[in-house]
């Protein structure tokens, strides 16, 4: 029987520098089957591993359209990802999953979208974004909020470039107060207030948001007070996961598993957990 | 004999049966060491005690041990341990509470995505139960759906009637495939006796939890503050517990190993930023009694609690989860 | 007695001399527990007698519970935690401006099967300190002190290495990592443990007799020149491990190699931070 | 020939290394059964070390430093032997063969003591492990 807690190995093709803490890495399963048949949705996660630190949660970049590889940006925070970032094109590293529920795509179709993204929360944000502009024409106005400490903080800056310069899409950036630079063009600001100045059609529109858990929080209370309806608004929560299948028994919110039952929730779904999330 | 039966041996006889049906596996069984009792592998079946408190551990450590190897990281790959399962074992005098526990952890780890390891452990294993005579001074087992006479879990269930003598009963096929047919069908004297004993090791549970029907609605009271502030946030209670089933996964060296946890811990949600969602005491015992008591009970079915009163009695502090569950009802609500 | 434990305790919540009154009281089952009192009327729930085994000084650093900052707490001491007490104020993990002793003469401790506890035989401090606590509740008791023979340590020390490692790894194979050793001690005051780092990390989480044995040497290390011997984490421990044992061996090398004694001044400092230019050299290769 | 050891040696920048270092310019002959790992001061040898020695399969760990008097640092040493001294209890409590972990004072100018030193320790830690392999 195949163990579930038993990764495959997968290597590393190639390694981007997004920030000064934070390499995407584009994986590729050593079993080109196992390449094959993997299948996810946007907003699923895997769980990554290096030998002798560990085995970390990240969230899938790059999109489900994306074939024959794919990508997880690694901000370094701790062991494993310290681990990860020492690793160089070529080097194998686990990977389990996909795990866990994914962004209703289908739902948002014939719609509006807003996107909400604060510092490495862009990731399933993008993985999801890239979905969408696959199928561009399914869906009506989108919107990207982004903000991050400082312009290096700023992920995916050639795809954030792409994004706003093809014209059928708005990106808005914004860099926390303190951290911009004289000839930064974009918004200054925390994300929350960020959004807050922008008018938004609220009807048709699904808003998607992931960032620092203080920033889902305000954003949330700020989508709220914009008439947002919370079934309309999506987050994806990271807590910390071991297991990934919903057995470890430490990444509840209430009943749920941000493992199984998410990472993927509508604000509806958890409103009265807020307490435990944030 | 027909299934379901019970049958009546002497003491020598169930001693020479056990023997020989133990004869080539591994068994388990409850042993006195520094006066406790303990589950720990025995030689045989003569160093099993037969009359014994409620032990230190649960029989859960040979199911769900404290540590397992998941796999090795080799330069070839990875290679997965594999958990013998070929090799016979048998828990001998498991008490009811025990055995029962193991349905309610099969729940988590023979579900979807079944776990490998507890799966093995859980195939190759016969659980022989043991009734309880008189429960201890900790047992509440009637207030969450389990007995003194109970044999959920088990594959075989003994009861000492006096005189020397048991009441067998096949709870499962596998059991019966394993003792065959044994003993002498219970005449109604020892079946009316059975039911007497029955009725006084019931009656003998003296201490009841009462489960309030809308823990959540509770949750943010602050009632966890006060209950909780004693706490010493070790792991007695959930390592203890015969159903606690939380776990980490950590490489030692190039091996992948699973190995106990609990939300009592300090790092138990805490993520590598920092973040830690449940970073106050109090939010990891109301966790702790919010699992076991709402969120497993609307997952599984059934409260992540048997009633054995282990964590009561071994708690350094004696903090007392049957009081403070029973009381939110009273004192918790907002 | 408890009358006037209550009574000290009422006075100092009533006139704002402390917010917080740590103490003993009952559970529904009888047992003792730990009570921590904010208002004058809950003084009833205290009480006193030979169950009252915990060293409450364990949380006077426990932030979930206390944060002196915010203004004194009265705690109930015996003579044994007395000498905690003072160790946490050598080290200023706790100042002495910010609590309020309440020393009750003890005349042993029993454990759950009524019988006196082991370290109370030996205890030598049944009377607490008045010149150190701020009300001693009792009457002084007379009694002839037993020498300390360390009879126990001595056994262990008398067999050979590797059945001192047998020994050691009967106990080790059982302990479970709970942790209920280091988080009942009052002098594992640490934020962060080190056995909860994991970059690096010193001793792997899992409990292998092999990850046993170095934990409770980092255990045991840590305390060296600075346990007092409450016997907190002996108590604690559900599977037995004779944890005083280990102790005591570096309360009595620490005796012997440096003439040190902690818990007795709470200005002293530990042994290990200090030195001496004519220190044994015996064990030098 | 005998089975190569692995011994770990925490040697003080100052003395033991610079001990260590003559040792070799003067061609003192001692077993190459010991790995070194440079530190600043003998009082830098933090116990946890030691421990992770052991715990990662060293044979014997010794800690060289300054005589008592000459540290670098004035006083790291006298930290230093109050430490080792009960650490080295400690183990021998526990059953580590106190063979097996060793403590030494080795100056800039004592090439052949540190041939010796080893030696020596090489022997005990031998003697250590065949002891135990007996039992």
């Amino acid at each position: 029987m195949k163990d579930s807690l038993v990764p495959d190995p997968a290597r590393i093709e190639d390694i981007r520098n997004e920030t000064p803490d934070v390499v995407t890495l584009r994986l590729v399963f050593e079993d080109r089957g196992k390449m094959e048949t993997f299948s996810f949705r946007a907003g699923q996660f895997v769980e990554l591993s290096v030998p002798k630190a560990g085995e970390s949660t990240f969230c899938i970049a790059s999109a489900p359209s994306d074939r024959g590889y794919i990508e997880c940006s690694v901000k370094k925070v701790g062991r494993v990802t310290e681990a990860v970032h020492m690793l160089e094109p070529g080097g194998i590293v686990g990977i389990r999953g996909p795990y866990g529920n994914f962004f209703p795509i289908e739902a948002m179709k014939g719609g509006n979208v807003l996107f909400i993204g604060g510092g490495i929360g862009l990731v399933p944000l993008r993985s999801l974004i890239r979905e969408v502009l696959s199928a561009r024409s399914d869906f009506k106005r989108l919107s990207v909020v982004y903000g991050a400490r400082s312009e290096r903080d700023l992920v995916y800056k050639d795809e954030l470039d792409e994004w706003r310069t093809r014209g059928d899409m708005e990106v808005v950036l914004a860099l926390d107060p303190g951290g911009e630079m004289e000839d930064w063009k974009g918004e200054v600001g925390y994300v929350p207030s960020v959004l807050e100045k922008r008018t938004i059609e609220t009807k048709d529109c699904t808003a998607v948001t992931c960032g620092p858990p203080v920033m889902i929080k305000r954003v949330l209370g700020v989508l709220d007070g914009m008439g947002f309806c919370s079934s309309q608004v999506y987050t994806t929560l990271e807590m910390k996961m071991k297991c990934g299948i919903g057995k470890c028994g430490r990444c509840n919110i209430g009943p749920l598993y941000v493992c199984k039952d998410g990472p993927v929730f509508t604000y509806e779904r958890i409103k009265e957990f807020t307490e435990e999330i944030f | 004999m027909s299934f379901g039966e019970k049958t009546v041996l002497g003491k020598d006889e169930l001693f020479r049966i056990l023997k020989s049906i133990s004869e080539g596996c591994e068994i388990i069984g409850p042993v006195m060491e520094d006066g406790k009792p303990y589950f720990r592998p025995v030689e045989g079946v003569e160093d099993v005690a037969w009359d014994f408190d409620t032990t230190v551990n649960g029989i859960k450590e040979f199911f769900f041990p404290r540590r397992s190897v998941l796999y090795e990281q080799t330069n070839d790959g990875i290679r997965p341990f594999d958990p013998e399962t070929d090799k016979k074992r048998i828990v001998l005098f498991s008490r009811p509470c025990d055995a029962r526990a193991l349905t309610i952890t099969d729940r988590l780890f023979m579900g979807e995505n079944q776990d490998r390891v507890y799966g093995a452990l859980r195939a190759n294993t016969v659980v022989v139960g043991l009734s309880c005579e008189k429960a201890g001074p900790h047992c509440f087992c009637l207030s969450v759906g389990g007995s003194p006479f109970g044999t959920e879990g088990m594959d075989v269930s003994i009861t000492a009637v006096g005189d020397d003598e048991y009441v067998l009963d096949m709870v499962t096929d596998r059991g019966k495939a394993f003792f065959g047919n044994r003993g002498r069908k219970a005449d109604s004297k020892r079946l009316q006796e059975f039911e007497t004993l029955k009725k006084r090791a019931e009656e003998s549970v003296e201490r009841t939890m009462r489960i309030p029907k809308d823990l959540p609605s509770a949750f943010e009271s602050d009632y966890w503050k006060e209950v909780s502030a004693a706490c010493l946030k070790c792991g007695v209670c959930t390592y203890l517990c015969p159903t606690c089933h939380c776990f980490d996964i950590v490489d030692e060296g190039f091996y992948r190993v699973r190995c106990w946890d609990t939300c009592s811990f300090d790092t138990f949600s805490r993520m590598a930023s920092g973040e830690d969602p449940r970073k106050d005491k109090y939010m990891r015992y109301r966790q702790r009694v919010y699992h076991k008591f709402s969120y497993y009970k609307e997952n599984f079915g059934v409260y992540g609690c048997v009633g054995c009163g282990r964590c009561t009695k071994h708690c350094p502090v004696k903090t007392d989860i049957v009081e403070i569950v029973s009381s939110v009802d009273e004192k918790g609500m907002p | 007695m408890i009358g006037k434990i209550r009574e000290a305790a009422k006075r100092m919540l009533d006139d704002g001399t402390v917010r917080l009154f740590l103490g003993y009281g009952k559970n529904g089952l009888g047992d003792t527990v730990p009570v921590f009192l904010k208002h004058k009327e809950d003084v009833e729930a205290l009480y006193w007698d030979e169950t009252c085994r915990y060293n409450l000084t364990r949380y006077l650093t426990d932030r979930d519970v206390i944060c002196l900052e915010e203004g004194p707490v009265g705690v109930i001491v015996k003579g044994c935690d007395q000498k905690s007490l003072k160790v946490l104020i050598s080290e200023k993990q706790v100042e002495r401006d910010e609590i309020r002793i309440v020393g009750v003469v003890c005349s042993g401790m029993k454990d759950d099967n009524e019988e006196i506890l082991s370290k109370c035989g030996t205890c030598d401090s049944w009377n607490p300190d008045e010149t150190f606590c701020d009300i001693v509740i009792g009457q002084t008791v007379e009694r002839k002190i037993e020498e300390d023979e360390y009879s126990d340590v001595e056994e262990v020390e008398a067999l050979d290495p590797a059945q001192r490692e047998k020994l050691w790894g009967k106990y080790f194979d059982r302990c479970l990592r709970c942790y209920a050793c280091r988080n009942v001690c009052p002098l594992c005051y640490c934020k962060e443990c080190i056995l909860e780092q994991n970059d690096p990390e010193w001793v792997p989480p899992s409990a292998s007799k092999e990850n046993n044995f170095y934990f409770h040497i980092i255990r045991a290390y840590h305390l060296t020149g600075r346990c007092t011997d409450c016997g907190e984490c002996e108590r604690a421990c559900p599977v037995g491990i004779p944890l005083r044992t280990i102790n005591r061996k570096m309360i009595k090398a620490v005796k012997d190699g440096f003439d040190f004694v902690a818990g007795k001044d709470p200005e002293a400092r530990s042994p290990l931070t200090r030195f001496r230019r004519d220190d044994r050299e015996d064990f030098i290769t | 020939m005998e089975k190569k050891l692995k011994i770990v040696g925490f040697l003080c920048n100052w003395c033991s290394y610079a001990g260590a270092d003559l040792a070799g310019v003067s061609r003192f002959q001692y077993p190459a059964d010991i790995r070194v790992i440079r530190v600043p001061c003998s009082g830098r040898v933090n116990p946890l070390f030691i421990l992770k020695c052991f715990q990662e399969g060293a044979d014997g760990v010794l800690v060289s430093g300054c005589h008592p008097g000459d540290c670098h640092y004035q006083e790291g040493n006298y930290y230093t032997r109050r430490r080792m001294m009960m650490l080295k209890d400690l183990f021998c409590f526990f059953g580590i063969d106190k063979r097996r972990f060793h403590i030494s004072w080795v100056s800039a100018s004592e090439g052949k003591k540190w041939a010796d030193v080893v030696t020596a320790v090489v022997e005990d830690v031998g003697a250590a492990l065949r002891g135990s392999e007996k039992q």
